[in-house]
């Protein structure tokens, strides 16, 4: 997290973990992990789309606001508290469409779905349908201008909430290039496919669009803008999946440093063995790194600098890689309890195995940052 | 420890025994006749998954039995064939393209049959090996306890004498498979006002007896191979003490060795491989089905991370080989043991990390159920370095027991255990 | 300590200080007309390497003080300008295309300054801060020894009180550059009664003395920055210590506070960039320019090695600023400062690492003479992991100053320093 | 080391020490590194030669001969010997010259050539001047018929014992293939450019061929063996270097265990800090893995076996990355002092780096097993 916030940052802060505090501790966690088909449940998140949860990256015109005029930054916050407790509830596709929504969505498109959105009465998700910005998510959704419309035609997935979603942003290959467009998602042609997740709570699907005919008015934004449009949608998502794992990886590391301490193992704590303590100094390093990238790249997202596309890789790929990495060590350190299911570790393992690799895995981003610096493709 | 020490077992054939050549033939053409074909592209490890219950593996080991082929390296007198390790590597490699009961290798003949032949007296090896051998008896360990973590002499299990009888209170855990074991051999304290090592005695129990409760344990990938036990007021007859009362201690040391040294391949005791291995057509790599599913053989850094895990593979059987002979022959102490089995670990590690970095997104969220699901796998990618005694106990062994280093200080050390600060 | 503890810089201009964009304007124009550009292509790094004996850096060190531009966060009473650290990073991104005399920003101005403004008497400040800055006295720290290791406080060199003088014997080591400099602050055992921290003092020395030598070390990869020195019978004033008698320690705390500080970027004394950081327009990676020069950036292996060192350098300045930031703010206890010292030093063999993985055959036997020597760069690998505290020690300080966990066992805690076992 | 060796491999390994311990101690290494320009003594070099050094890899026939029937596994005891003292003196290449001429050269070359190569009187190099075998060490020398016999032209090296060799194996291209030619150095249009060099007395030159005319004798064997042969050559110059590491790796762990033992900090030796030990117990798997697989691929290639060209690639590649990371660490443990010139342990990290990047770097190795494996290149 950020070192220093607002008054009203703090506010937002305490009032979300509180309330997921109360509301999703990880008891309820597994509870609907097994019970919950859609991995959440729609009045606990229109509670949560009260506090401002969806709002945060819509404008005061269209009914949302910031809490301090950087929107990216609180979100960031919500984002992270969720980390510390895997929540559930679909923060970042929902953020996501919102956003590109207020950013680019016509006055129809904006007054028709921003406020059931930001409600928490309906929620969205992104259908990646076409490789953009150095990411592909190996969907392919074409768009074709057929008689009575836009015709969309292909697979997209699996996407977060592609089961849950009331409202599609499909990113689709048209003659011209890339295009978005709005698709609600009981249009007709439109299959939903339930894929399996490594989350507990967080669903996927593939969504495979069969002759899906929208008008044109579905189209959002305009041809000029549409790859910066995506570019920005993408370092949201990234920005917001790195505070996740932040949360998730801090609120790890935090419980096991007071296991090493309460552990003892020949008559002495484990946080005094030097090869664990050197262990935990590594891990603290590449913690505090974590924080420090996830809160330059989102600085950089929010003030739209020229660094952003850069600075959202370089924290996507490095806190893809090290979160893993130190919450399998955490793992290691907690000995067998850290590999039994009734553990919370791997509820933390799985959502950052999730946020590593969906969106642009490590790779994906240092490929990113390769071509921002300049780094000719030449011959292979 | 009783006359027959019998885990010292030759080389190569002597003059007594069969020539391993003819032994080979012999063996190939019963192979052929008596046993069941392993299915195209299954392994005994896949293979094992699916017989839960072991059942199937105890009918493969009894036609093993009959053919007078079970327990080659294990003496005549309990059951076995007194063969040489030159016989049982003869009868692995011809072995390999069937189906093996290789569920008895680990840990019921390499680890408890082995410290039975060290410990168990006359009547308890004539009473428990050849059932082993004839495949009616699984066998298992139960040596950690929950509160126990890496200090196992420290553990709280009490056995208490009454007569003729100890009676055991007190619970196990991370026993493989004993759902489906029938014999345990189980460390428990019997008596608290000495230091820990020296309270502690090694039972014969059987397990599914009244006051014994196994529980499986479900893990963070959904597997339940692992259990645990609790005991309440369990009667275990004198006779069924291993080694000396109060002396367990020496008999768990002798138990961690064969374990080590079956983990680490070099136990006579296992017939028959899970896997095969390098050279022995063990080819398959999946890295290498990993990037041709994701069209990534042609890759430069793909290939390069497909050849490091091929290259940790062979590499590990190779230090196997090294470490197993440098004991035989005393160029490394016993506890070298602990050297391939840190490679393996760390190399499990990697080989999960390398398939982590290969694989896209279908990590997090994927579609096909045949795929393998390499999230689930990867969330077990710490199991090899915790089972059997962790890597950092492992190299607590090497840094002080290869290589000479000084001890870790220990606040228990020459403490009655009942003064110790315990979990 | 004395009034002025000036190491306390605000971070943002106050009412009383000029603005910082008037000043930043002001530098602008003096810069330009003051101040000789950097060589096309060149950094002051290397700049700084040619000028072994430190005169140029003197030159220029006395430019900027008759401009009115040295020593920004300095106070004014000790010739500074009194300003923000906002000045400073104003005034150093506008240096960035001019050469600076870098070499006093390292130890002169960062560490020991810092530590005299803390610790120094009225007199000892007015007599060398001011010659710092007009380039007159490049100062370093005498800490190490050759038998010391990482136990800095277990030193051995002697200074024996003799009326007003104390009498200093032994020799000191990794003193960087001490051959150009003038004067050190000098820790030496002065009670050997007491256990090890409570008998030592800290001395100013001036080096260049009768009874002093300094000797420049042969590095591995051929460099000789680094000096050992060696004291025979050298008197040193009383008025020359600094902080308390036997009460070194404390001063000695105090200097690798700087030090880290320093080395992590956190310092308000260093003026003028050694490198221009990322996002300063210091986008050149030398790992690129390594990957083009062997017609590999299509390589995605090495497109990603390369991207990855980018990213470890974009980090790094991130977690500068992070813990800059949270020590100042109380978020971070000062410790906190090993975090930057060890991401960096882990960082730099990386680094190295991958450009030895870049390179080809060519690292071991090359023709070029004008192609960088990477296998000597691979030598020193180590050298950053090394100076300023081991990696060890920084991940001693975080897990016990950091974390809070127990302190490793220390032998000679509490003993009279004549009764402990030393090298 | 191999675990079992025979009693006259023992013999051989005790003569050998013993003779390099009494005539080149490190002292001596480093008098050599200043002094001489061809960083060996030619009297030392024949006294080597005269224990058996470049006599292993040749028949009884030719007048060579092993000490156990396995002449490469004899020799790999010298190699290692050497590696432990950082020996002088071009072992690598003369050997790998004389075993392709035994195996492949005429009646007259081998009379010619191997007396002199086996007493030491002579010494020869490679000069690798086309890709072959998957190692590209970047010369291009191509092979021409002409008027009076075969002209070579082009470049190879940095070369060991370039400079010093009185005879050269060169692997040339040719219209129809590589093809190899047994070229005395002192030939007309052979040029000489000394090389800088990592290793103190490994000395490097690279060898110009500008119209280098020689009989169509001086080919080395028969053109359908060529690649068999060039592939052979390559692997017994791994196998050598492998031995070579291993023992500078033995060298350098065996003296830093003592110094750990011996030196005190804080009233406590060095070896008594857990993290340290940890460190130790990794190094020393990875050195028992280095052993192992260096003994493999030595017997793989002695025996000839279908798994050779798979197993020293294997070696080359893991003890060519494991090895500087040991010396590194070794180094860091060693702190200040381990990074200066009076120290040895630079003169071991030299060799080992040097023999890690010449004739493969780990990652050429790591493709040739890829290749091995049967990993198609399919798209890149």
């Amino acid at each position: 997290m950020d070192l220093r916030i607002t008054d009203d940052q703090q506010l937002l802060l305490e009032t979300t973990r509180k309330f997921l505090e109360s509301t999703a501790p990880l008891e309820t966690v597994r509870r609907l992990a097994d019970e919950e088909p859609a991995g959440f449940d729609r009045d606990w998140w229109r509670s949560g789309a009260e506090l401002g949860w969806i709002s945060l990256l819509v404008s005061e015109a269209d009914g949302g606001g910031s809490v301090s005029g950087h929107g990216l930054l609180d979100l960031v916050l919500v984002a992270e508290s969720m980390g510390r407790l895997v929540s559930p509830g679909p923060l970042v596709p929902t953020n996501v469409v919102a956003e590109a929504l207020a950013r680019s969505g016509s006055v129809d498109q904006r007054r028709r779905l921003l406020p059931g959105l930001m409600s928490g009465t309906s929620v969205a998700a992104w259908c990646l349908g076409a490789p953009a910005a150095g990411i592909d998510s190996g969907g392919r959704v074409g768009a074709k201008l057929g008689d009575t419309g836009v015709v969309l035609d292909g697979v997209s997935g699996p996407v977060e909430a592609g089961g849950q979603a009331d409202v599609y942003l499909v990113t689709a290959a048209t003659e011209d290039g890339v295009a978005q467009f709005i698709v609600p998602s009981d249009s007709p042609g439109v299959t939903v496919d339930a894929a399996n997740s490594l989350d507990v709570v967080r669903r996927f699907a593939q969504i495979r669009f069969d002759q899906v005919t929208v008008g044109q008015d579905a189209a959002l934004g305009v041809a000029e803008t549409t790859v910066a449009d995506i570019e920005h949608q993408l370092q949201t998502v990234a920005v917001l999946q790195c505070a996740e794992m932040v949360g998730a990886m801090d609120r790890v590391f935090e419980f096991t440093v007071e296991y090493a301490a309460d552990r003892y193992s020949f008559g002495r704590p484990l946080a005094s063995y030097q090869a664990l303590k050197h262990r935990f100094a590594d891990m603290k390093v590449w913690l505090e790194a974590a924080h420090a990238t996830a809160g330059a790249a989102a600085r950089a997202v929010d003030s739209g600098s020229t660094h952003a596309a850069e600075l959202v890789s370089v924290a996507k790929a490095y806190i893809g890689d090290r979160g893993p990495v130190i919450l399998q060590d955490c793992v290691q350190i907690h000995g067998g309890i850290g590999v039994t299911w009734d553990h919370d570790l791997h509820l933390y393992l799985r959502r950052v195995v999730v946020d590593r690799t969906q969106w642009g895995t490590p790779r994906d981003h240092r490929e990113r940052v390769a071509v921002a610096m300049g780094m000719e493709r030449g011959d292979p | 420890m009783s006359t027959h020490t019998g885990t010292d077992v030759a080389e190569e054939a002597v003059d007594s025994q069969e020539d391993v050549e003819s032994f080979r033939q012999r063996a190939r053409a019963w192979l052929a006749e008596s046993m069941p074909l392993l299915p195209e592209g299954y392994t005994n490890q896949q293979l094992s998954r699916e017989d839960e219950s072991g059942e199937e593996a105890r009918r493969l080991q009894r036609i093993l039995f009959d053919g007078g082929f079970a327990g080659l390296c294990f003496p005549v007198a309990y059951g076995g064939q007194g063969l040489s390790r030159a016989h049982q590597r003869a009868f692995t490699r011809e072995s390999l393209p069937y189906r093996m009961p290789t569920v008895f290798n680990v840990p019921t003949f390499t680890i408890l049959a082995a410290t039975l032949l060290d410990f168990g007296t006359e009547e308890q090896k004539v009473r428990h090996i050849p059932a082993m051998l004839r495949g009616d008896e699984l066998w298992v360990q139960f040596l950690s306890e929950p509160s126990g973590g890496s200090d196992l002499a420290g553990l709280v299990t009490r056995a208490t004498r009454d007569g003729d009888v100890f009676v055991l209170n007190g619970s196990k855990i991370w026993s493989s498979g004993a759902f489906r074991s029938d014999y345990a051999l189980c460390l428990a304290r019997t008596d608290w006002r000495v230091p820990k090592h020296r309270g502690l005695t090694m039972f014969i129990l059987k397990i599914h007896q009244p006051g014994v409760e196994v529980q499986q344990i479900k893990m963070s990938n959904r597997t339940a191979e692992f259990c645990q036990e609790f005991f309440d007021d369990v009667p275990i007859p004198v006779t069924d003490v291993v080694g000396e009362i109060n002396d367990g201690w020496t008999v768990a040391s002798r138990l961690l060795f064969h374990e080590r040294n079956a983990v680490g391949g070099g136990s006579p005791f296992a017939s028959g491989a899970v896997i095969a291995a390098a050279g022995q057509g063990g080819q398959r790599s999946e890295l290498l089905e990993l990037a041709r599913a994701t069209g990534q053989t042609g890759d430069p850094r793909v290939r390069q991370l497909v050849a490091e895990d091929r290259i940790n593979e062979r590499i590990q059987s190779q230090l196997i080989e090294r470490v197993t002979t440098g004991i035989r022959t005393g160029a490394f102490p016993g506890p070298a043991g602990a050297l391939p089995r840190l490679f393996a670990a760390t190399n499990t590690e990697r080989h999960v990390d390398i398939a982590l970095e290969i694989a896209g997104a279908d990590v997090g969220a994927w579609i096909d159920d045949d795929a393998p699901p390499l999230g689930e796998v990867y969330l077990n990618r710490q199991g090899s370095s915790l089972g059997g005694g962790s890597n950092e106990m492992q190299r607590n062994i090497i840094s002080e027991r290869v290589l000479g280093m000084p001890r870790e200080y220990a606040a228990d050390r020459d403490k009655p255990f009942d003064e110790v600060r315990h979990n």
